[in-house]
C-alpha cells in the first residue's frame, strides 16, 4: 500500500463542500418540504459522511478490505434498524391489539 | 484472495528501523494492519452509536409531535455552529496528518493544536447548551417540566424520552471527544518532539481517523435532533 | 416425595391438539435423524478403527451431490415445519368472533381476571367449556406472562399496552396458571388454576358469586363520575365524538388515516388523547393516566364497547357485545360456533 | 531467506513420525521458562502467556458459576423452595448465567484456546496487536471484579437477561454493578475479535492462502466477526439500563411510553449471535479433532468453512425468535421464524461433514476425540432442538420453560464446552510440554458425557409439560424429574472436578510430550512443544491443502472399507 499523499486542495474543496451541505441542510430544515424533510435531512448527513469518509479519511486510497470494513459496518446497523422497523411497523396487522 | 504482506523484498533498512515490531515483517505491514484494526475499531463504534440511533428512530416515528416540540426547543444557532466548529476540526486534523506525512515538524504540531482548539470550543459550546437545558428544567427525572414545550399529559412525558435520548446520545458523542482532545495534544507533544517521520506517523493517522468517525456522528446528530420540524 | 410421573401435558383446549400434532412430528424428525447420525458416527468409528499406528487413509475431498443433498432435505423439512408452525401461530392470533371477553391484569406476584358481567377473582379463571374465551392482558408493573400449560398458550403482558389472546376450553377440570416471564421475587408465587366448567355449572357460578356491578355499569358510573358525559354526549353537540356505535367500527381520524376502534384505541384516547384525535374535533382532551387504574380503565372500556351496538362486517375482531348496553348480572354468551 | 521446512520437504517420503511419544526432547528455553517472576506474566506481550493468563481467569469464573448451578439444583430436589429463600434463588440463578455466559463461554475457546494456537496455525510470530490482547485480559479482569463485586455486596436478581422495566425500576439488587462488569467485560471480547481479523488477514505465513487455513482458524475468523459486530450493542444496552437506573433516563419506561420490547429488540441483537461466538469455536475445535483422530482431511473442507461465515452473518438476523410472544408483531415472528429455520441447515450441513470424514478413515479414540464424538451427538439434539423452538406454533408453549433450558444447555454445555475440553486435550501436549494421563482423561470423559444427558434430557419433558424457567417452587407431579436432572448435576460436577486434577497433576508429573504426540497436521505441530517465544525458528511456508495426512500415492488403501 503505497503511502498516497492528498494534496491539501482537495481537502480544502471537500471542506468548503461540507460546510455548503451544512448550510443547505439547514436552510432545507426551514421550509416545509412535507414528508420529504426528514429524508432530505439524511440525504445530506450521508453525502457529507461519504465525504469525510473517502478523502479525509483516505478510503478512496486505502485497500479494498478496508472499504469492505466501512461498508459492512453500515450494513450491520441497517440490519437492526430494519429488523426492528419489521416488528413496529407490523404491529396490529393480525386485527388485535397486541399481535 | 490472499494478501499475505510481502516480505521477500522488503528494504533492509527498513527491516531494523526502530519503530517496527518484531512481528511485522516490514513498516508498510505493520502501517496497514493498523489501519485495518482502527477500521475494524470504527465499525464497533458505528455500532456502539447504533443502538441509540435505533432507539431514536423507534421513538421519532413513535411519537413525532412530542419530538417536534422538543427539538423545537434546542439552540438552532448553536447547533449549526457547533457543526461547522467540527467540521473545520476534521479539516485541521487532515492537515495534521497531511503534514505529519511529509514531515514538517512545526505544522504538524500548529494544526493539531488548532484541532484541539476546535475541539474544545465544540465542549464549550456543548457546556452552554447543557446547562440552558438544566436551567429550563428539561433533564429527563422528577423535576422534568414541559410546559415550555406546550406539551402536557402523555405527550409531557414522551418529551423526556427526546431528552433521555438528546442526553444520551450527544452526552456519548461528547464522552469520544473528552477523549479525543487529550490524545491530539499527546500526539502535539510527541510531533514536537520529533517522533514522527515520514516513514512513521502511523499514532497521527489512526488518531485523525478517529477523531473523523466522531466528527461523522455529529453530522448525524446535528439534523436528526435539532432540525425536526423547524419550518411553521 | 410425589410419586406420579406425568410424561405429557392434558390437551384441554382446541389448540392444545395441533401444538401437539406438531410437536410429536418434530420428535419423529429429530428420531430419525438423530439415530441416523448415531448409527452412522458408530458404525464409522467402528469400522474404520485404526488398525496399524502408520495407516495412512486415502484423502476424500468430499462431493457437491452429497453437500447439495444434505442441505436441500433438511432446507425442505424445516420449511414444512415453519409453515405448519406458523400456521398454528396465526391461528392462536386471530380471536374467532363473538368470544367471551375476560380482563386480565397482571400485577407483581397476583393475577386479577374480571368478568364481563363484573366477576373479579384473584390467581382464579372460571371459564365456560366450548366458548372461545378472548383474554385482553396488561400488566401495572413490570413484565409477566400468563401460561396454561394445559391449552398450550401463553402470552407475555407488557405494562403501558393491551394484549390479546385467546383460547376455547374443550375439557372440564382445573388446570395450572403460571407466570411464564421472571418478574421479581415471588415470580414463583404468581400461580393459580383455570377452572373449566359445564356450560349449566358456570351460569350457576355466574349467577352465585358476588357479582356487584357488571364491568360495563361500573364503567358507566365512572363516566359519570370523571364527567366524560360532559363533552361525549349522546346528541352529538359535546366537542367530544360521539361514542355510541364506535366501538368496532373503523374511526377516521384528523390526521386522516382511518383505525380500528378496538380496546387499545380507547385505552390510548382516554390516557394520550392527542395521539389519535377524530377526525372533525379539537386535541382539547386532558390525559388521565395516573387518575385511572388499569383496572377502571378496562371498565370504561367495556362501558364503551357496551355502547358498540351491532356488530359491522369490518375486518378483524368486530366484537358485538352480547350483553345489551344496560348491564344484566345474568347475561349468558351464547356460545357460537366453534372458531375455525 | 525463509527456508522451507515441514511436509513440503522434497526428497524420498520420510518415514511415518517416529512412533516413540514420549522421548522427552532435551530442556530448552520455551515461552514458559524463558522469565520466572509475577512480572514476566503480568506485563507479557506473548499470545501464549496471555492465553495462560486467561486459562487462569475462566476456570476460575467456570467453578464459581458452576458452583451456584450445584446449589440451584439442589434447590429444584424439593417442590418447596425450602433451601434457600426466593431472593437468594433468583440471585443464584442470575449470577450463574452471568458469569457462565459472559465470563466463562463466551471468552473461553477464543481467548484461551484461539489467542494460543491462531499465530501458531498460521506462521506468525504474534498477533497483530500484543499490547491490546493484554489489555483484553486486563479489561476481562475488571470486568469478572466489578461481578464479584456484585456477588459480594448482596447479587442481581434480573435474570442474565437484565428485562426492564425490572431491572431499570423493580429491582433493588446490584444491577448497576453487573451491568457496568458485563459493559466492560464486553470490549475484552472486541478486542480479542479486532485482533484477530487483523491477525488473520495480514499476518498468514507465505502460501497460506484462505482455503489452506485450518478450518480452527475459519471458525474464529467468523466469532471475531460478530465480536466485533455484536458486542457494542449489547454494551450500549447495559449502558442504557444503567443511566435508566442511575440518571433516570427512562426511554425503557412504560409509564413515559417506552417500550419494553424495545430493550429485548437490543438485547437480543447481541445475545443470539453470543451463542453462535460460543458454539463457532467449539466447532472449529471439533474439526480439528475429528480430522487428526480420523487421520483424514475433514469431508467437504470448503463447504464447513464457508458454513462457520453463514452461521455468523445470518445469526445476526434471527434474535426475533426470542420474542414470538413477548408482544412483537405476528409478522415479524413469521420473518424471524423463517431466518431461523435458514441459520439451522448450516449447522446441520456440518454435522453431516464431520460424519463423512469418519468414512474409510482411520479413526482413533484418544480422549478430544471422546469429546468430539459427544459433541457431535449432543449438538445434534441441541440443534433439533432448536428446531422446536423455531417454529411459531410450538414456540409458544415451550419458550420460557425447561424445554428451553434443556435447549440451550444442550448446546452450550453439551456443545461449547465438550468442545471445549477436547480441544484443552488436544492441545495439552502443545501448550505445556507434558502429556496427561490418558486412561483418566477417558473415564472423565464418560462421566461427563453421562451426567450431562442424566441432568438435562429429563427437562426436556419438564419443559413441556409446562415447569416455567426461573421458579424457585414448583408442583408436586414435577419432583421425579427434578430429582433425576439435580442426581444427573452432582454426576457432571464430579465428571468436570477430575480433568481439573489430572492436568494439573501432568504439568509437574506428565511425562514430556514431542513437538507432534498424535502425529497431527498443521503448523502449530512443526514447531516445538512448548514453543519458543517467537513460535518459529525460521519463517514456515506451506505448500500444500490443509490436513494432508496422505498425498494420494502415499494412501495404502483401508481394504476393509
Amino acid at each position: 500500500m503505497s503511502e498516497h499523499i492528498v494534496s491539501p486542495r482537495v481537502y480544502v474543496t471537500v471542506f468548503v463542500g461540507l460546510m455548503a451541505l451544512t448550510a443547505a441542510t439547514v436552510f432545507a430544515a426551514t421550509i416545509d418540504l412535507g414528508r420529504w424533510n426528514t429524508p432530505v435531512a439524511l440525504i445530506i448527513a450521508v453525502t457529507k459522511a461519504v465525504l469525510v469518509v473517502l478523502f479525509f479519511m483516505h478510503v478512496k486510497y486505502s485497500s479494498r478490505l478496508v472499504a469492505l470494513a466501512v461498508g459492512g459496518g453500515v450494513l450491520w446497523l441497517l440490519t437492526l434498524i430494519a429488523g426492528v422497523a419489521a416488528d413496529y411497523l407490523t404491529r396490529g396487522w393480525v386485527g388485535t391489539p397486541g399481535t | 484472495m490472499s494478501s499475505v504482506a510481502d516480505t521477500a523484498h522488503a528494504p533492509e533498512a527498513d527491516r531494523h528501523h526502530p519503530d517496527l515490531v518484531h512481528h511485522f515483517e516490514s513498516l508498510p505491514a505493520q502501517k496497514e494492519a493498523a489501519t485495518l484494526g482502527m477500521w475494524v475499531f470504527l465499525v464497533t463504534e458505528v455500532m456502539f452509536f447504533g443502538g441509540l440511533f435505533l432507539a431514536y428512530t423507534m421513538y421519532r416515528n413513535l411519537y413525532f409531535h412530542a419530538f417536534v416540540q422538543s427539538s423545537r426547543h434546542l439552540n438552532l444557532t448553536l447547533g449549526a455552529v457547533n457543526t461547522a466548529v467540527l467540521i473545520c476540526s476534521s479539516l485541521t486534523m487532515a492537515m495534521g496528518v497531511h503534514s505529519s506525512a511529509l514531515g514538517r515538524r512545526r505544522a504538524t504540531v500548529a494544526w493539531l493544536l488548532l484541532t484541539v482548539a476546535l475541539g474544545s470550543v465544540f465542549l464549550g459550546i456543548k457546556a452552554v447548551e447543557y446547562k440552558d437545558k438544566f436551567d429550563h428544567h428539561l433533564v429527563p427525572g422528577e423535576r422534568f417540566q414541559a410546559e415550555e414545550l406546550h406539551l402536557e399529559g402523555d405527550e409531557a412525558r414522551q418529551a423526556q424520552i427526546f431528552y433521555a435520548l438528546y442526553f444520551a446520545m450527544t452526552g456519548l458523542h461528547a464522552t469520544h471527544m473528552v477523549i479525543g482532545v487529550p490524545i491530539i495534544l499527546i500526539l502535539a507533544w510527541m510531533a514536537h518532539r520529533g517522533r514522527f517521520s515520514p516513514e512513521y506517523h502511523t499514532p497521527v493517522e489512526m488518531t485523525g481517523l478517529y477523531w473523523h468517525f466522531v466528527d461523522i456522528i455529529w453530522i448525524f446528530l446535528f439534523p436528526l435532533l435539532y432540525l425536526i420540524g423547524r419550518h411553521h | 416425595m410425589g410419586t406420579e410421573l406425568p410424561l405429557f401435558p392434558v390437551q384441554a383446549s382446541t389448540m392444545a391438539g395441533r401444538v401437539d400434532a406438531l410437536y410429536l412430528f418434530l420428535i419423529a424428525i429429530s428420531v430419525f435423524f438423530g439415530l441416523l447420525i448415531a448409527t452412522l458416527v458408530v458404525s464409522f468409528a467402528i469400522r474404520f478403527r485404526r488398525r496399524s499406528r502408520d495407516e495412512r487413509p486415502r484423502p476424500i475431498h468430499g462431493s457437491t451431490v452429497l453437500e447439495v443433498t444434505w442441505t436441500l432435505i433438511p432446507l425442505g423439512i424445516v420449511m414444512v415445519v415453519f409453515l405448519w408452525g406458523a400456521d398454528v401461530f396465526f391461528a392462536m392470533a386471530r380471536v374467532p368472533p363473538a368470544s367471551m371477553d375476560i380482563y386480565v391484569v397482571g400485577k407483581r406476584w397476583m393475577w386479577k381476571t374480571q368478568h364481563m358481567t363484573g366477576q373479579r377473582e384473584i390467581n382464579e379463571l372460571h371459564v365456560p367449556l366450548g366458548v372461545p374465551v378472548k383474554l385482553t392482558l396488561t400488566s401495572e408493573d413490570v413484565i409477566h406472562s400468563f401460561f396454561v400449560p394445559a391449552f398450550r398458550m401463553k402470552k407475555d403482558v407488557v405494562p403501558g399496552r393491551y394484549v390479546t389472546t385467546w383460547f376455547q376450553a374443550t375439557r372440564p377440570g382445573t388446570y395450572h396458571l403460571f407466570c411464564a416471564e421472571y418478574c421479581g421475587t415471588k415470580h414463583s408465587g404468581m400461580i393459580g388454576t383455570v377452572t373449566v366448567m359445564e356450560p349449566g355449572a358456570f351460569q350457576a357460578w355466574l349467577a352465585g358469586g358476588a357479582t356487584g356491578t357488571s364491568l360495563a355499569a361500573a364503567g358507566e358510573k365512572l363516566f359519570q363520575d370523571l364527567a366524560c358525559i360532559t363533552c361525549h354526549r349522546a346528541d352529538s353537540e359535546g366537542r367530544g365524538p360521539r361514542l355510541e356505535g364506535v366501538f368496532g367500527h373503523p374511526v377516521s381520524l384528523a390526521s386522516g388515516e382511518r383505525v380500528m376502534a378496538d380496546e387499545a384505541y380507547i385505552r390510548e384516547s382516554i390516557v394520550n388523547p392527542a395521539a389519535k384525535v377524530v377526525a372533525g374535533f379539537q386535541p382539547v382532551m386532558p390525559t388521565y393516566q395516573g387518575l385511572v387504574s388499569e383496572e377502571s380503565l378496562m371498565q370504561l372500556v367495556a362501558y364503551i364497547q357496551s355502547l358498540g351496538g351491532p356488530a359491522t362486517a369490518g375486518p378483524g375482531t368486530a366484537l358485538a357485545s352480547p350483553a345489551p348496553a344496560t348491564a344484566s348480572p345474568a347475561a349468558t354468551p351464547r356460545p357460537r360456533g366453534q372458531g375455525r | 531467506m525463509t527456508t522451507q521446512i515441514g511436509p513440503g520437504e522434497s526428497g524420498p517420503p520420510r518415514p511415518p513420525v517416529p512412533p516413540a511419544l514420549t522421548e522427552p526432547p532435551p530442556p530448552r528455553v520455551n515461552y514458559l521458562n524463558v522469565a520466572y517472576g509475577v512480572k514476566s506474566w503480568l506485563l507479557t506481550t506473548d499470545h501464549k502467556r496471555i492465553a495462560l493468563l486467561y486459562l487462569a481467569g475462566v476456570t476460575l469464573m467456570f467453578f464459581l458459576g458452576g458452583s451456584f448451578a450445584v446449589l440451584i439444583r439442589l434447590e429444584l430436589v424439593t417442590p418447596a423452595g425450602d433451601l434457600v429463600q426466593s431472593e437468594t434463588y433468583n440471585k443464584l440463578f442470575t449470577m450463574h448465567g452471568i458469569i457462565m455466559v459472559f465470563f466463562f463461554l463466551i471468552p473461553s475457546i477464543p481467548a484461551v484456546l484461539g489467542n494460543f494456537l491462531i499465530p501458531l496455525m498460521i506462521g506468525a510470530r504474534d498477533l497483530a496487536f500484543p499490547r491490546l490482547n493484554l489489555a483484553s485480559w486486563y479489561i476481562y479482569m475488571i470486568g469478572a471484579a466489578f461481578t464479584i463485586y456484585t456477588l459480594v455486596s448482596g447479587g442481581v436478581d434480573t435474570g442474565w437477561t437484565f428485562y426492564t422495566p425490572y431491572s431499570t425500576t423493580y429491582s433493588n439488587t446490584h444491577v448497576i454493578a453487573a451491568g457496568l462488569g458485563i459493559f466492560i467485560t464486553g470490549f475484552s471480547s472486541i478486542l480479542t475479535g479486532l485482533n484477530f481479523i487483523v491477525t488473520i488477514h495480514r499476518m498468514r505465513a507465505p502460501g497460506l492462502t484462505w482455503f489452506r487455513l485450518p478450518l480452527f482458524v475459519w471458525a474464529h475468523y467468523a466469532t471475531s466477526l460478530i465480536f466485533v459486530l455484536g458486542t457494542p450493542v449489547i454494551a450500549i444496552t447495559l449502558l442504557t439500563v444503567v443511566l435508566e437506573r442511575a440518571l433516570h433516563l427512562g426511554i425503557y419506561d412504560p409509564r413515559l411510553g417506552g417500550d419494553p420490547v424495545l430493550f429485548q429488540h437490543l438485547f437480543w441483537f447481541y445475545s443470539h449471535p453470543a451463542v453462535y461466538i460460543m458454539i463457532l469455536p467449539a466447532m472449529g475445535v471439533i474439526s480439528e479433532v475429528v480430522a487428526c483422530f480420523s487421520r483424514k482431511r475433514i469431508f467437504g473442507y470448503e463447504v464447513v468453512a464457508m458454513s462457520s461465515l453463514a452461521i455468523a452473518v445470518i445469526g445476526f438476523f434471527v434474535w426475533g425468535h426470542h420474542m414470538f410472544i413477548s408482544g412483537q408483531s405476528t409478522y415479524a415472528g413469521l420473518v424471524f421464524s423463517l431466518l431461523s429455520f435458514l441459520v439451522a441447515i448450516p449447522s446441520a450441513i456440518k454435522v453431516f461433514n464431520w460424519t463423512a470424514t469418519l468414512y474409510k478413515g482411520s479413526v482413533s479414540y484418544d480422549t478430544p476425540m471422546l469429546y468430539a464424538i459427544g459433541f457431535v451427538g449432543l449438538f445434534t439434539i441441541g440443534g433439533l432442538t432448536g428446531i422446536f423452538l423455531a417454529a411459531l406454533g410450538l414456540d409458544v408453549h415451550v419458550t420460557d420453560t425447561y424445554f428451553v433450558v434443556a435447549h440451550f444447555h444442550y448446546i452450550m454445555v453439551g456443545g461449547a464446552i465438550m468442545g471445549y475440553l477436547g480441544g484443552i486435550h488436544f492441545w495439552w501436549p502443545k501448550i505445556t510440554g507434558r502429556l496427561y494421563p490418558e486412561m483418566w482423561a477417558r473415564v472423565a470423559a464418560v462421566i461427563v458425557f453421562a451426567g450431562f444427558n442424566l441432568t438435562f434430557f429429563p427437562q426436556f419433558i419438564l419443559g413441556y409439560l409446562g415447569m416455567p424457567r426461573r421458579y424457585h417452587a414448583y408442583p408436586e407431579e414435577f419432583q421425579v424429574l427434578n430429582v433425576m436432572s439435580s442426581a444427573g448435576a452432582s454426576i457432571l460436577g464430579l465428571g468436570y472436578l477430575l480433568p481439573m486434577i489430572y492436568l494439573l497433576w501432568s504439568m509437574r508429573y506428565g511425562p514430556r510430550a514431542s513437538a507432534n504426540p498424535w502425529p497431527a497436521k498443521g503448523l502449530e505441530w512443526q514447531t516445538a512443544s512448548p514453543p519458543i517465544t517467537e513460535n518459529f525458528e525460521r519463517q514456515p511456508v506451506v505448500t500444500e491443502e490443509a490436513y494432508a495426512y496422505a498425498s494420494e500415492e502415499e494412501a495404502r488403501v483401508v481394504e476393509r472399507g
